[in-house]
């Protein structure tokens, strides 16, 4: 797959996918140490090193600390990451000494579904136990979900995506609402960011519930109704996000560029 | 003591229809090799333990060997969807696949408390989540101290860890380096431990990162160079990327899964997938 | 992000009259020049934890720097009894010094829990001792899975940890290597790490056995050649078997106690007791 | 210290100090795995390495795993122990990991008190508050108690040590008799052999007392009831101790002679 080849011809020279990627390294600026999954938040995280927080730690779940990829690693136990990090302990150590302590500053978390309260679900579309699409599960996302300082929730927004009602609940946002997360002992903050393809939404201080924020350019807030099942809040002060500048877009490109050699 | 066996024996010798096998390696050293010859055998009835399922237990569930999956995660990493995975929850072709599902931290915590010779281990975690309804193996727990509440993993000890490592020793020590995930913890968690290495050499190099299992808790050493193949062994060999994309195309379709496991894995064809 | 710092700027710093400070190394790595600008610098009131507080706790207790001590076993390893600590314990001289006592195991996993962000650890242990009913930091806890009844001890987070380290980098991340006990538990737990150590280096050579605290978990690094005298530092210097010996006559009197001190700490002559 | 010297003078050669360890030594004969303490624990499972034991793996509570060392360590962390071990690893690691998991076949204790279910005091001599003597404390002894698959406990016999009563319980052997380590959930068979300067006890396998099953040459049973507070049972078929051999005396005298290096 040539990314470049392929979206160069659409105009404004970049894709859904590549504002989203940008605005997540956007809101890495000044972060000391971020959680990462295969994906976009890889390429993010990376994009940010390579940008404006090059000091940034990444902490990949197969262990690697401190993690300096001069590609883009092809899975999250990619030998490149343990030759590039600082130090590589084991999946329980991960978890229970750097996850569940509260060391991580930022998460990561995408899902087959979110909810008002992004709550996600990436186990199963339809019944549980009679699933129309078995998903993959949960994973690393549940401790993400509940330990990392703040978590940044990637997702496309639309009627498939964004459900009033979750199939299932695979990792915690803000539960129903205020308190929930105290009441189950999770000292992170949970989702201060959602990145979409139309902006970026944050939880409201007093209900938890996610309201949008900024939009992308181009994206107007009939679209951004018209894609969401509920009556979704919007900031009053709704801004627009900067689109990727042309540093952004090419130091992109030349991180893509390395998944292909 | 380890004996050092070949790959057929030790399979015949520690793994049995109806046990409950973890096979670990999260992301590298996975021991593919290993699981192939398990489908070789027809093992039956089997209840699979891993993290992170991937292709060879796509294969194994394709085949129809296992009765249950304990697992974290599902899937072809950086592809997509395990199809033969999908296809067991799904439709529960071959055989009905009963599964229990974690966080990966839950499962990680249930392979400490079995290495550690504890009942149970506790974690922040599950609360608020379906998990908790779904798996009977996670309850809750008050901290005497504080009162807080917390979540319970029960211990996990398998019947058999199969691990796939760099060296071993030709007493049966074991050596692995880079990304050793939750091998060590899944071993010393189980009743019988297998480990398919790379290589047998008469001294280990010490190594930065380097892990050690002794020997004497070892049960059978098997050398199956390339075993974690289309995965990577640090040192040894890169991952096929190709390989992992290709499988989803074979996966999808049964009787182009079916031909592919006779071909490649019961005719012994060399398990390479591209 | 660790400052690299003077070591008694660091001291004054980080450990205050009144702190939990816990100083770690188990036989190896004890960060003796750090409690010795402890005692320099008169801080009251501490409570120190070690699971095997030693020659240089013993200095610390006799200059009535603490309050309390947390502990697993306090004696001069090899030769005998810990005298100002036994002074101490037995008379109150200088200071009363209120205990409380573990098993290595139960400390150990105090320190577990702590750096796992845990309110406590469960362990086998405890049950039919004596500790038992005389630390409140060890409770019962029932298994929700089996019904058995387990030890729980509640997790220690020390104002600061102090350890001894071989190497720090430029960018103020840590290099250890030998036997590293219970040094990373121990600074994980903690608000503040302070780290000693014999060298600054511009980059580390990756080492067997070695582990890394990342600057990020760690407040201050001071450069201290010889920190662990007279224990020993792999690498850069080996026990001096006979200041332990000689520590036994020093110690066992007050007058004789307080001149060493007074000699070898406060007026800064070189910390070495033969 | 030249023990050598001192000892040479000594009708038949070796001191009581000498049999325990060569008693020790021999009941590890054909074990597997140890885990020693410094002083004569140490000594007897390296002069079992010297002689009939080569592959007895050591494990040190620092961490070290199959520590092979070429002359007595001075501590339980000595860098010599790191240096030829198979593994090093954390200290929760060997607690929870190896001592708990019941990995360890025999454990060695010391103690200033046993009692006559061979419970060990460590901790205290008179009231704990107030302590006429305080001692070292627990340090790793409770979990060797509980949790090696056996434990040897090495102590000299006299009314100082042999107590009706201990002054404290540090670590267990079988509490007040039978069940009791059941009930506590400790796995370990608890202490299966004790070794005096006067000869050798085990527990009695139904009431778990301890019985005087051997007595070192020389050694009578006037000596040992003279030496033991309470009515000590005695074995029907009371053994007699073989001496150190020569080989034994021999190989404990290099063994001895390494640290004075």
């Amino acid at each position: 797959m040539s990314t470049g080849a392929a979206r160069i011809e659409q105009s404004p020279g970049y894709d859904p996918d590549d504002m989203m990627i940008v605005a997540a390294a956007r809101a890495l600026r000044g972060r000391r140490v971020c959680f990462v999954g295969i994906g976009l938040p890889s390429t993010a995280a990376n994009l940010a090193r390579a940008t404006h927080t090059p000091d940034l730690v990444l902490v990949y779940e197969s262990g690697t600390i401190g993690a300096k990829p001069t590609r883009l690693p092809l899975s999250i136990g990619d030998g490149e990451l343990a030759e590039t990090a600082d130090s590589v302990v084991s999946v329980p150590e991960i978890f229970n000494y750097w996850v569940q302590a509260g060391r991580i500053e930022v998460g990561f978390l995408s899902a087959a579904q979110m909810d008002r309260y992004a709550n996600l679900n990436s186990t199963a579309i339809g019944d549980y136990d009679h699933p129309s699409v078995r998903l993959p599960g949960a994973g690393g996302a549940p401790e993400i979900a509940a330990s990392c300082r703040e978590v940044i929730v990637l997702i496309r927004q639309s009627h498939r995506t964004f459900v009033e009602r979750l199939d299932f609940r695979t990792s915690v946002g803000f539960g129903e609402g205020p308190g929930d997360r105290a009441r189950w002992g999770y000292r992170g903050a949970g989702p201060t960011l959602v990145i979409t393809d139309l902006g970026l939404l944050r939880p409201d201080p007093e209900t938890c519930e996610l309201t949008m924020t900024d939009l992308h350019r181009g994206v107007d807030v009939d679209r951004v109704r018209a894609a969401t099942p509920w009556d979704l809040a919007m900031a009053k002060d709704l801004k627009i996000t900067e689109p990727p500048s042309a540093e952004e877009l090419t130091r992109l490109r030349a991180l893509q560029a390395t998944q292909d050699r | 003591m380890a004996k050092i066996q070949g790959l057929a024996q030790a399979i015949e010798d520690l793994v049995h229809d109806g046990d409950c096998v973890a096979m670990e390696g999260f992301t590298h050293l996975i021991p593919v090799a290993a699981g192939h010859e398990i489908i070789r055998q027809g093992r039956k009835d089997l209840t699979l333990v891993r993290l992170t399922p991937d292709i060879v237990f796509d294969q194994l569930i394709g085949m129809g060997c296992a009765k249950k999956l304990v697992f974290g995660w599902g899937g072809n990493p950086g592809v997509g969807s395990l199809h033969r995975f999908r296809d067991a929850i799904e439709t529960g072709w071959p055989v009905p696949l009963e599964i229990e599902e974690h966080s990966h931290a839950g499962l990680t915590n249930r392979y400490v408390a079995g290495a550690s010779g504890l009942p149970f281990a506790i974690l922040r975690g599950y609360f608020g989540t379906g998990l908790m309804d779904r798996t009977e193996t996670v309850k809750t727990v008050q901290c005497p101290f504080t009162g807080e509440k917390l979540a319970a993993v029960a211990a996990l000890n398998p019947d058999v860890t199969i691990i796939h490592a760099q060296q071993a020793d030709r007493a049966g020590n074991v050596l692995m380096w880079g990304i050793t995930g939750v091998n060590k913890e899944a071993a010393l968690a189980a009743t019988r431990v297998l480990v398919t290495v790379e290589e047998i050499v008469d001294h280990f190099e010490p190594r930065p990162g380097g892990v050690v299992l002794p020997t004497w808790v070892i049960d059978a050493v098997a050398k199956a160079p390339a075993g974690a193949y289309p995965s990577y062994t640090s040192g040894y060999s890169d991952r096929d990327n190709a390989a992992y994309v290709a499988w989803d195309a074979v996966s999808r379709d049964r009787d182009t899964f079916r031909q592919w496991i006779e071909e490649h894995i019961v005719q012994g064809a060399p398990a390479v997938s591209s």
